[in-house]
């Protein structure tokens, strides 16, 4: 169960390079994957646009395996900048979470 | 008719006939015929030299009837009917004979049959003419004036277009004032026009146009006639009644709203509101966008609420519009307040076309879409203090529950018939399953109805966008003009007939015709049904119920195919 | 055609310009149409009828409109219509010239399936039903040939197995097959395209020619080559019986000239009949060459010394005889006072075929000369060839490798058919209506009208740009129009076959939004019609194949439509598999399957793969702006996707930002065929509203 | 998981805010390569290695030792490395070990474009010790701000020595230059140029002696999708008479070789790097790659089976 | 000299067609030039909606072995339940012709759209061979 925490949402809202709210959820970026993750990327920036902030703690790992090659980006066919934003939440994660 | 005189040409079609057919031998044959007083081959019948021949040929011998054995008449019957009159003769006493497609082409392996075949054809072709009469399209006056009923966009654009064309218009519509569904919308989609703006100024137009006279509070009370010549009679502000004569009736009453029932998604709570609601809310709102006078943080929309259902409740079609306008309205509330969250509740996003750019937007500004099936709807509950919640299965998030706490729930409600019974029963228009309004034909014919002469636009017919709605309407002035700007009608003259020495009156014909063309007549000699030609299509459904043969369509007359059958059988 | 029509029934007259042989565009070649799966056919024919058989429609067809320009009445509008080589009035539509084509096409109506020839008619309820024969310009080795032979003709007769036939095509150009064939020095096969791809090698033009006369003197079976029925009584004298000599008496009596050949020789044949060594060419097929000559009605008069002057005496018409070499003269022939002179091939014995070409044209100009001249004054001169042993070791001598008839077969099936059309003629001979003429000239026509209306429709997107989804790589996948004719009744296989092997495709997968709502497609927009005939096509496919499985993967199913979304929960009733999830690969596996790739949303989560034996890409609707360019100074504005631009497009439908310039259909934006016709009758109100105004309405 | 991923992250940010770099190697080792080349220290034209070519056997080495760490005293005191990382450089310990054949391949490479780039007439200057990281992997981890802080020290640096031209080696040097310096910091404008385009847009031509020989390119995501680096391998290739085979998935569409993420999920890299081969067409043999870190990858999965090397290496 | 058409054991099919839906069908396969019986003779009507059962008795007892109904279906122009009309007619000549002691099987009906050439073929196929087997 998820319950919509409006905070988290709006934070992630306010990243100008957080932009996956474009995303009209076709799976491409999933089904062009490399690494395969059945929540990447789509899925994980779904928990971010419900506000799920616990789900982006436990699916760190998967944040960590994105490779950044952007085979997903190069053909999104809205225009997510998909590498920009698993760069904003592993950013999140070194600020919010490890406190690095 | 003993005494007709007619000429049998066999084509050769350059050897695509006579390779297979033995030519001279079928026009030896067909020169024995009674009646046959020329038989004469062609190498190509449809050339000019052939057909001058020809019409030298009816003109030496007072020919009145002709019988071209050559190929398909889809291909060349006008070629030869005009040809016909050409030479002075009816049209219509014109025979042609497939011998080429139906016959050569299809027997390259026997010459011999094929050839026996081309003569029965022949014959049967020469047994049509004998029979064949001179026949003339029906041709019926028009009135210069069109009657539109329902004042709103599609209507109001469809008697401009009218009345610019010089055309008398009347612009009928039931409410007090024009302008329909929109007149009071701030911002429409897709491009934010304001629907009070398009209707003043439609209205100013139509005010300045000589042409057009609007009546509202007006109802219809009563029509007669048929198609050039309508008489009908309405009457305005519950007193005053006037009879109009038109030539052809444009229907565009619009469309109802579906109301959900009590409890659906949590209709009947304090902030559950269908989409033209909340819509009206937005409108009436100034800079500050509140709800009882508390800030909103969330909305959350429901789409498809009575339509798409499968189930009893609801209606079964797509209300087509709804998506576009729901993401359009979530647009214009980011464009008020971002910081509110909109979520919305959806099974498709059918934001066709270029409304996908409307959606587009909805997402750019943030607004969050959830995929919820039929079997797991969302559920609306009320919460004590803090408003509703809302609670469904994310299809696109693994199908996870997700609960959110919302100000609001928008009710995505789709259009519905309009209350239209009284007119349906006047018009005597058709309605489908659904209760709008049907076309003849959806590709066809999408604007025409089985009643000649009156036309439907807008979203009487279906739900419609307002574009598509003034599309339709714009369709049916084309139709409409075609016909009173001619100020004539021509009908095909192959029409049913009644062979009154035949009838005995029972009737059973007057239900067979879909069309309404057949009605009881009281003669000296008892009582006959008659045909109202003007309504009649000619397709002989009321024939092949006539257990008695006295109905029949001209050009086809029980004699004719009779001997048409013989003359084959033989 | 339904703006025609109605703008028509309104009492205006109308021409419709439609660029292919046939009215009708797109909907006319797909099987049933969604959601009454009606004909297609059946509802698209009458409306071609009403068009065809309107008085007030003047329809062109096979036409381009090349400019429209404004002026103090209205519009001119400049329409070409493209050639088409065949006479309409005289076409009665009967495909017998389709029969004997000899060139193949891909068929452009059944998107490339199957094949069509060179002349076609578009297909079977096609309006008008007339042929037209695809041609561009002459091919390259048919224009190298100095002697004017059709050598794509020959090939493409060859290629047919029709040697007889080419034996016949060549003796209309000329009398020497079996002298060309040997002794030539092929400049067709140096010109041919084929030779200039990467791995090509040109077609052996000769050897196909070699065995083509060869195989035509073997047998004892002459061909009769037509002469002119109206012979003028002229009599001409040629003082030269060498190839260019007897090539222009040959084509004098063929058009009807009598013909002397007066040579001071005990035998004709000049260097043909000296020169060359019996090796390349025997001195029997020489006397076969010569005979062919004779058989025109040529005479010979051999052992006879003649002059121009003493033919003028005895009362010829004309006379060629040859002149000496004198470098001072051009490489080509001129006339010039009565006299056509051109160079003696004075060490260039090998240019046979020029000599026989100039002979050829000599005639012509002859025939030009007598007729518009005195006779006395016609004195035409032709050198002859230099009589001298030709070297047999001559590097332009190498005699044809001797080519069997498969051989031949193979080399020439590599043909690209550059021109299309190979002048073959088999058409002009079997056409009973005489139709055919393939010296025809396009023709141009001006219209002047007070209104434009313009329905240009949609083009298909072009999925071959979306290289992950494997069209044109792998057999197996294929567009949606492809499936649409493979369903038609008047499909290419007859069945509902696969591509590469023509198994019966027991699971096919479709795949929406194949350049629709697609950025990098350039297309953001939805197309609006892919998901319904996607899911018409897998109620067919169910209904023709029973057993199969189709799936259909989506993002958001768009069946918005009247009916729609009924159409929609029947196909899912039947059977039919939706998911959720759009396709971005498709790869082949074994047997040339096909896996598609898709994250599987609604279903177990994650990447997922599915194996199909056939996979249909829904192709989108993209503009077709092409129309926009031909209308110079009133250019009229269009959207960012390069449709139309409706100025209003809430409450003036069809209007253009150019006034008296209407735009209808799917012109304007992709349209459903209801919602395309609707919009047809909303801009031909606009029309007729404008015309209506501006007076023009009689 | 031999160190978690936590830790390791702390570790990268304390080694590039007190060490100048995520790999802290010792600085000998770093600029070896050029010895003997005649380099000039800086100069207004610098090739900036990067240390990406430089640190490749010493990340193998680290891989290695990580992997046998099952039970040893790291695991244990985990928690305590970024403590320990203060005073004992970890990654100097981990790396130790390094083949000398390795440091002798990678650096090899190095030596090979400074050859080809003097074929052309270009001579850069080189930064042999003062030459820092420029950042990528922080970059790429979300360490934006111990990443903000070094990009302004390179940025000092590359002032200081009044460079106008950087050419690059790899194509992650080349993408933190050329796209996220000028987006991080205010006033980044030097010019950045891959030696590949430097070679691809030479006039001078060096033509091939390698004729018909095939090879399949693979492409790096960041010069192809970042960059839009796509056809100035190619030419070059070409231009020295190879014939260029492009795999299933190639130019702006190429697979990633599964390299970024060896240091934190060295078995996904390696599945990763085992997709990459399969799509490579039937019959390769020789595969030319343009990033350290996708010769690596690949090399280390591919064994023996296909022969990949360094594009520098088919350009000598 | 044309052989008497009775003596050959090729059974008459008449076939009314329509005029904008089937009789195109039925060219259609001409045109395409697929061969079928010549005893198949075609009266084309408006609509097959049209036909009067008394003109099917008429056939079969005037020289036809057996009459063929190439019916609009479901794409004519004229009515949405055209099929169900003219399956009523087939109806009522049925009982017409077993009251007049003519076998029903000598009746058909099967909807031919205006591109159905194969179907109206195979239609024509075995419609004559169940004649044949009912003269046997």
């Amino acid at each position: 169960m998820i319950r919509v925490n409006g905070e988290f949402r709006q934070r992630a809202r306010l990243d100008k390079n957080f932009n996956a709210g474009q995303c009209f959820n076709c799976g491409t970026c999933t089904a062009l994957c490399p690494v395969g993750m059945a929540i990447l990327p789509r899925q994980l920036f779904r928990y971010v646009l419900l506000g799920a902030e616990e789900k982006i703690v436990e699916y760190s790992d998967s944040i960590y395996s994105c490779l950044l090659c952007r085979m997903c980006e190069e053909n999104c066919p809205e225009g997510v900048l998909i590498a920009e934003n698993i760069r904003a939440l592993r950013r999140y994660l070194v600020e919010d979470v490890y406190h690095i | 008719m003993t005494e007709k005189k007619i000429g049998a040409f066999i084509c050769r079609c350059g050897g695509n006939i006579s390779d297979y057919v033995d030519v001279e031998q079928v026009r030896k044959e067909i020169a024995r015929e009674d009646n046959v007083t020329v038989a004469g081959i062609n190498m190509f019948s449809c050339s000019d030299a052939s057909q001058e021949d020809m019409i030298a040929n009816i003109r030496e011998n007072g020919l009145d009837g002709i019988v071209i054995a050559s190929c398909s008449p889809k291909l060349h019957l006008n070629t030869f009917r005009a040809m016909a009159e050409r030479a002075g003769l009816n049209p219509y006493q014109y025979i042609q004979v497939n011998i080429r497609e139906q016959c050569s082409w299809a027997h390259t392996h026997n010459k011999d049959a094929a050839t026996r075949k081309a003569v029965s054809l022949v014959r049967e072709g020469v047994a049509k003419a004998k029979l064949s009469e001179p026949l003339t399209p029906i041709e019926l006056t028009a009135q210069p004036s069109v009657m539109v009923i329902g004042a709103g966009l599609a209507g109001m654009r469809a008697a401009l277009a009218l009345g610019e064309m010089g055309v008398t218009v009347y612009l009928v519509e039931a409410a007090p004032e024009p302008g329909g569904s929109i007149k009071g919308r701030k911002s429409l989609f897709p491009d934010n026009s304001s629907g009070h703006e398009l209707v003043e100024s439609l209205l100013e137009r139509i005010r300045a146009n000589g042409n057009i006279v609007l009546y509202t509070s007006a109802e219809i009370l009563e029509k007669t006639g048929s198609v050039g010549n309508f008489t009908i009679r309405i009457q305005v502000d519950g007193k005053n009644e006037t009879t109009l004569s038109v030539g052809a009736v444009i229907v565009s009453t619009g469309s109802g709203s579906y109301r959900p029932t009590d409890g659906e998604f949590g209709f009947g709570l304090s902030c559950v509101l269908t989409l033209n609601q909340y819509i009206d809310m937005l409108d009436s709102s100034t800079d500050t966008f509140l709800l009882n006078g508390r800030k909103i943080r969330n909305i959350a929309y429901i789409y498809c609420v009575g339509s798409r259902r499968t189930g009893k409740e609801g209606n079964r079609y797509c209300s087509r519009y709804c998506c576009s306008a729901a993401v359009h309205t979530a647009v214009r509330t980011h464009e008020v307040d971002p910081s509110i969250g909109q979520f919305h509740f959806y099974r498709d996003i059918r934001t066709y076309g270029a409304y996908e750019e409307l959606y587009h937007e909805a997402l750019k500004k943030g607004s969050v879409f959830l995929k919820y099936g039929l079997k797991d709807p969302p559920q609306v509950t009320e919460v004590s203090g803090s408003g509703l919640r809302i609670r469904a299965k994310d299809l696109l998030t693994g199908a996870e529950t997700v609960e959110l706490e919302t100000d609001l729930v928008v009710l995505v409600t789709g259009m519905v018939p309009g209350e239209n019974s009284q007119l349906i029963d006047i018009l005597k228009l058709p309605v489908g399953k659904e209760g709008f309004f049907n076309e003849i034909h959806p590709k066809l014919r999408p604007v025409e109805t089985v009643m000649d002469g009156i036309y439907i636009a807008g979203a009487c017919q279906g739900p419609k966008t307002l574009s598509e709605s003034v599309v339709s309407g714009m369709a049916a002035v084309a139709k409409s003009a075609s016909l009173v700007l001619t100020g004539k009608v021509n009908l095909d003259p192959f029409v049913a007939r009644v062979l009154t020495e035949k009838c005995t009156g029972c009737g059973e014909c007057i239900s067979s015709c879909p069309y309404g063309a057949i009605s009881m007549k009281e003669t000296p000699d008892g009582t006959v049904v008659e045909i109202t030609e003007s309504l009649c299509k000619g397709e002989g459904a009321c024939v092949a119920i006539c257990n008695e043969e006295a109905l029949e369509i001209k050009g086809y007359g029980h004699n004719m195919i009779k001997a048409m059958i013989e003359a084959l059988g033989g | 055609m339904e703006s025609a029509v109605t703008l028509a029934d309104m009492g205006f007259d109308v021409a419709l310009v439609e660029k292919e042989a046939s009215i009708g565009g797109k909907m006319i070649l797909l099987s049933k149409v969604f959601p009454t799966l009606d004909c297609s056919s059946c509802i698209s024919t009458p409306k071609m009828a009403a068009v065809a058989n309107h008085p007030r429609i003047t329809l062109f067809t096979y036409s381009n409109v090349k400019s429209v320009k404004r002026d103090a009445h209205g519009f001119r509008v400049r329409v070409v219509s493209r050639n088409s080589y065949v006479d309409p009035q005289k076409c009665t539509g009967c495909s017998q010239c389709e029969t004997v084509c000899t060139v193949a096409r891909p068929d452009q109506f059944n998107d490339g399936m199957i094949a069509r020839r060179a002349i076609y008619i578009p297909f079977p309820q096609s309006v008008p039903k007339k042929a037209v024969i695809e041609k561009k310009g002459l091919s390259p080795c048919s224009q190298a040939c100095p002697a004017g032979i059709r050598a794509h003709g020959i090939v493409s007769l060859a290629r047919a197995g029709k040697f007889r036939e080419a034996a016949k095509r060549h003796l209309e150009d000329s009398p020497f097959p079996a002298a060309l064939s040997c002794l030539c020095y092929a400049p067709c096969e140096n010109r041919c395209t084929k030779g200039k791809t990467k791995k090509g090698a040109p077609i052996p033009i000769k050897g196909v020619s070699s065995l083509m006369a060869n195989g035509y003197y073997g047998s004892n079976d002459q061909v009769a080559i037509k002469t002119a029925p109206d012979a003028p009584e002229k009599r001409v004298a040629v003082m030269d019986a060498g190839p260019a000599g007897l090539s222009a008496a040959y084509h004098l009596a063929l058009n009807g000239y009598e013909v002397t050949v007066f040579t001071k020789d005990s035998a004709p044949g000049g260097i043909l009949a000296e020169g060359v060594p019996e090796a390349g060419l025997s001195r029997e097929l020489v006397a076969r060459e010569i005979d062919n000559v004779i058989g025109a009605g040529v005479i010979i008069d051999t052992d006879t010394s003649m002059t121009p002057e003493e033919a003028g005496r005895r009362g010829f018409a004309a006379a060629l005889a040859p002149v000496p070499w004198n470098p001072d003269l051009v490489m080509d022939p001129v006339v010039k006072d009565g006299i056509v002179t051109y160079p003696e091939l004075v060490d260039r014995p090998y240019l046979l075929a020029h000599a026989i070409g100039w002979g050829r044209r000599a005639a012509v100009m002859v025939q030009a000369l007598v007729e518009k001249r005195n006779s006395e004054d016609a004195l035409v001169l032709v050198p002859a060839l230099k009589r001298e042993k030709i070297p047999a070791k001559d590097p332009h001598y190498t005699v044809a490798t001797k080519l069997s008839e498969e051989n031949v077969q193979e080399a020439v099936s590599g043909c690209l058919d550059c021109g299309v059309c190979s002048e073959c003629r088999q058409c002009v001979e079997v056409c009973p209506g005489g139709a055919i003429d393939l010296a025809m000239k396009p023709s141009t026509c001006e219209i002047d009208t007070d209104s434009v209306v313009l329905a240009t429709g949609f083009r298909l997107f072009d999925p071959a740009r979306k290289p992950l989804l494997g069209y044109s790589r792998y057999p197996n996948v294929i567009t949606a129009m492809q499936m649409d004719r493979l369903l038609a009744p008047t499909r290419p296989y007859n069945a509902l076959l696969r591509p590469s092997d023509g198994k019966i495709p027991g699971n096919i997968a479709f795949v929406l939004c194949t350049g629709s709502r697609d950025v990098n497609a350039g297309n953001p927009r939805c197309s609006r019609i892919c998901c319904m005939y996607s899911i018409k096509q897998a109620q067919l496919i169910m209904g023709a194949l029973p057993i199969s499985e189709v799936t259909i993967y989506y993002i958001d199913i768009r069946a918005f439509g009247k009916g729609y979304d009924e159409f929609f929960q029947q196909a899912e009733g039947m059977g039919t598999h939706f998911v959720k999830g759009k396709v971005v690969r498709v790869e082949e596996v074994k047997d040339q399957n096909l896996r598609v790739h898709f994250e599987d949303m609604e279903g177990k989560g994650g990447l997922r793969q599915a194996n199909h034996d056939l996979v249909v890409l829904s192709v989108g609707a993209i503009s077709n702006p092409g129309i926009v360019k031909v209308l110079g100074d009133d250019r009229v504005e269009q959207d960012e996707l390069s449709y139309i631009r409706e100025v209003d497009g809430t409450v003036e439908p069809g209007r253009t930002s150019v006034d008296g310039i209407f735009v209808a259909g799917a012109a304007s934006g992709p349209k459903d065929i209801p919602d395309s016709v609707v919009h047809a009758g909303a801009a031909s109100a606009q029309a007729a509203s404008y015309l209506i105004r501006t007076g023009a309405l009689k | 998981m031999a160190i978690s991923r936590e830790h390791i992250l702390a570790l990268l940010a304390q080694n590039l805010e007190n060490r100048g770099s995520v790999m802290p190697v010792r600085q000998k080792l770093l600029t070896r390569w050029a010895d003997g080349l005649g380099l000039p220290k800086g100069g207004k034209t610098i090739l900036y290695t990067g240390h990406m070519y430089q640190i490749m056997p010493f990340i193998r080495a680290m891989a290695a030792k990580n992997k046998k760490m099952d039970g040893s005293w790291l695991e244990k005191y985990a928690g305590f490395a970024t403590v320990v990382n203060r005073i004992v450089n970890i990654v100097n310990l981990l790396s130790m070990g390094a083949s000398s054949d390795d440091i002798q391949f990678y650096n090899d490479i190095l030596r090979n474009i400074v050859t080809i780039l003097g074929r052309h007439g270009i001579k850069p200057g080189y930064l042999y010790e003062d030459e820092l990281y420029a950042g990528a992997l922080a970059y790429d981890l979300g360490l934006d701000s111990v990443f903000e802080r070094h990009a302004r020290a390179v940025h000092d640096l590359l002032r200081r020595c009044g460079a106008e031209l950087i050419i690059t080696v790899d194509p992650h040097t080349t993408q933190m230059f050329r796209l996220v310096y000028p987006e991080v910091l205010d006033n980044f404008d030097i010019k950045v140029k891959s030696y590949l385009e430097v070679l691809a847009g030479s006039e001078r031509e060096i033509k091939g002696e390698e004729p018909e020989r095939s090879i399949v390119v693979h492409d790096s995501c960041v010069y192809s999708r970042y960059l839009d680096m796509v056809d100035e391998p190619r030419r070059l290739l070409a231009g020295k008479g190879f014939k260029i085979v492009e795999p299933l998935f190639s130019g702006r569409l190429t697979h990633c070789c599964g390299g970024p993420v060896e240091s934190l999920f060295p078995e996904k890299a390696r599945e990763i790097a085992e997709k990459r081969l399969e799509s490579l067409p039937e019959g390769t043999k020789d595969v030319a790659t343009m990033c350290p870190i996708c010769l690596f990858n690949l090399k280390e999965a591919a064994e023996e089976r296909v022969h990949t090397a360094d594009i520098a290496s088919y350009l000598l | 000299m044309i052989v008497d058409v009775k003596s050959t054991v090729l059974p008459k099919i008449l076939v009314f067609s329509t005029d904008s839906i089937s009789d195109p069908g039925i060219d259609l396969a001409g045109a395409s030039h697929m061969d079928y019986s010549t005893g198949a003779m075609v009266i084309s009507v408006p609509c097959s909606s049209g036909i009067h059962p008394g003109w099917i008795l008429h056939a079969l007892k005037n020289g036809f072995d057996g009459v063929f109904i190439a019916a609009d279906g479901t794409d004519c122009p004229f009515l949405e339940d055209c099929t169900a009309r003219t399956g009523n007619i087939v109806a009522a000549a049925q009982a017409l012709l077993k009251e007049n002691g003519i076998d029903p099987m000598r009746l058909k009906m099967a909807a031919i759209c205006s591109v159905c050439s194969e179907s109206f073929v195979s239609h024509v196929e075995k419609f004559n061979s169940v004649l044949l087997k009912l003269e046997a």
